[in-house]
């Protein structure tokens, strides 16, 4: 168990545990309430298990959802509590409880033994002169070899795989046709004599359609059945009729 | 008989190439057959001494089923320093129960770490795991057949262990009983 | 003054853990402000000095980036042979990765790993073959008809799986897909 210090500017720091979670939690409850592990007041170490949750919360300290679930059982735990019991042989509702947190409590002085080993090893490093001819290559002891291994070696494979073969391009399929743009545009020009191009093609929600209606326009150029127009850089561009019936017949054969 | 400070000579050349746990079976059979059992434990005896010199910056150690050459912690400070291995680099809490649970109940599930823990130790095990503390030992033969964990030879290094038997005991820690409350 | 006796120890450690030539100026930088030039050069020729005795397998070079520990050319044979016999127990990358091929995809032929590391896996193959870590499993029937391989039952063995089943998907391991770093 850690401690976050919480600063404020006014007033003391407050320095609150960091919990591994709520079997941490429970323990420091009981050892808090200087209770015997094997006689928990459930209903009090419930309450005060709540009153850190929502200390918690308040402080947006990320509440997993352990937590809730550990509450729950709490709860559970300290309704069978206030029922009388059936029978004699009937087990203590917080058997579990007890078996669970001395558990763990184990298992805490035995991280504790492990931590106290590894400072004492802190300063130790092995010693490794390059040999003259290294292949440089990491290598792995057999006796090594294990399924993570060897799944983090298909891994890497994969991914080199995929690097140097990239998957070629996909094109959507085309929402309308560079004839039948032709045939949209031509109707605007012939009713409106003008049409907006750049704006339009702007306006395009798939780029594959304003890249179409551009090669239209284009087609509609190289025709002689329409031209562009620009003021000044940047502005808007029109295409403009030209009039000319003959090319406007012969857009309407090639759309 | 061989010429006793060339085989001292020559295991010392090999534990400072090899870089981690040589056994005395693979030293024996680097030096060829007639170095006998008693030659090469002279040998390393007398590496053993040579490293007492307040000197030396280095020591023999007899780790995890065999002997590497290892730096003195009286200078680790500086040899972190070079290395610029930061404190950061020790293990949290969380990483520590884990480990403890793997190393004392092996092999073990990642459910059965999450039951005893309390919490979800994916992500836990996951970091042992690169940190190669750990390794994937099979898979247990139960519902959903999840993945056993171990500790691994490199743990024992770090450790400073010959094998985990030296670990001590539940009932040398104290056994449980009682020992929550004060 | 520094410690002598503690400088030099300090200096060996750091070119035992090096591996490559460590500059002056690098060590008295680690070494802290207060270390000399003089006390600097006074702990090294204590090093060398020190690795002058015949039961040492090491010695102190001056090469052009500096200082740095190396084995004795006396004791070289040794450390080849030790290299070379250890070499037969370990796997390199290209192995470890065919290996992965062949127990991911199997049954799998040559050309097929090959497409997948991007070069010719021929000679890891034979050694993996060779280890009994793979076997021959027929032959594809497509033009060609190239040997198709598989995994041993030692391999499992040495994995402590009771059948391929049980190797667990990549995803398991958090070697998902998603994981493609740039």
């Amino acid at each position: 168990m850690g401690a976050v210090a919480l600063g404020e500017a006014k007033g003391p720091a407050v320095h609150l545990p960091v919990f591994q979670g709520p079997l941490d939690l429970l323990l420091f409850l009981v050892q808090e309430n200087k209770v015997s592990i094997w006689d928990i007041p459930v209903a009090t170490i419930c309450d005060q298990y709540q009153a850190w949750l929502r200390t918690m919360e308040e402080l947006d300290l990320v509440v997993a959802a352990e937590y809730l679930v550990c509450a729950a059982w709490l709860l559970a735990i300290k309704s069978r509590m206030l029922l009388p019991r059936r029978s004699k042989d009937e087990p203590d509702p917080r058997a579990e409880l007890v078996e669970r947190l001395l558990a763990y409590e184990k298992v805490k002085r035995q991280a504790a033994e492990l931590a106290g080993l590894l400072s004492l090893r802190e300063g130790v490093f092995s010693v490794r002169l390059s040999p003259v001819e290294s292949s440089g290559e990491p290598e792995l002891a057999l006796e090594e070899l294990d399924v993570g291994a060897l799944a983090q070696a298909m891994g890497e494979v994969l991914q080199r795989f995929r690097r140097e073969h990239p998957p070629g391009l996909v094109l959507a399929p085309l929402g309308c046709s560079v004839q039948e743009k032709m045939r949209e545009l031509l109707g605007f020009l012939s009713s409106q004599g003008s049409f907006p191009l750049l704006s339009h093609m702007l306006t395009r929600r798939e780029r594959v359609e304003a890249v179409t209606c551009l090669l239209a326009a284009l087609e509609l150029v190289w025709l002689g059945a329409a031209r562009v127009h620009q003021q000044r850089s940047f502005a808007e561009i029109y295409l403009v009729s030209t009039g000319e019936p003959v090319a406007v017949e012969r857009a309407l054969g090639y759309a | 008989m061989p010429d006793h400070h060339l085989l001292a000579a020559a295991c010392e050349a090999i534990l400072a190439v090899a870089g981690e746990p040589v056994s005395e079976a693979t030293l024996l059979k680097t030096l060829g057959g007639e170095v006998t059992q008693e030659d090469l434990a002279a040998a390393l005896e007398h590496i053993r001494q040579r490293h007492e010199h307040p000197g030396s910056g280095l020591r023999l150690e007899k780790v995890a089923g065999g002997y590497r050459l290892a730096t003195r912690p009286e200078v680790g400070e500086v040899v972190r320093a070079f290395l610029g291995i930061r404190a950061q680099s020790r293990l949290s809490q969380a990483a520590l129960e884990t480990l403890a649970i793997i190393a004392y109940r092996q092999p073990v599930t990642l459910p059965e770490i999450n039951f005893l823990r309390g919490v979800n130790s994916s992500g836990v095990v996951r970091t042992l795991l690169e940190r190669k503390l750990i390794r994937v030992a099979g898979r247990k033969q139960v519902v959903g057949t999840p993945l056993l964990y171990r500790t691994t030879k490199e743990l024992l290094v770090l450790l400073g262990l010959q094998s985990l038997d030296e670990l001590p005991t539940l009932e040398e820690l104290g056994e449980a009983e009682g020992s929550v409350a004060p």
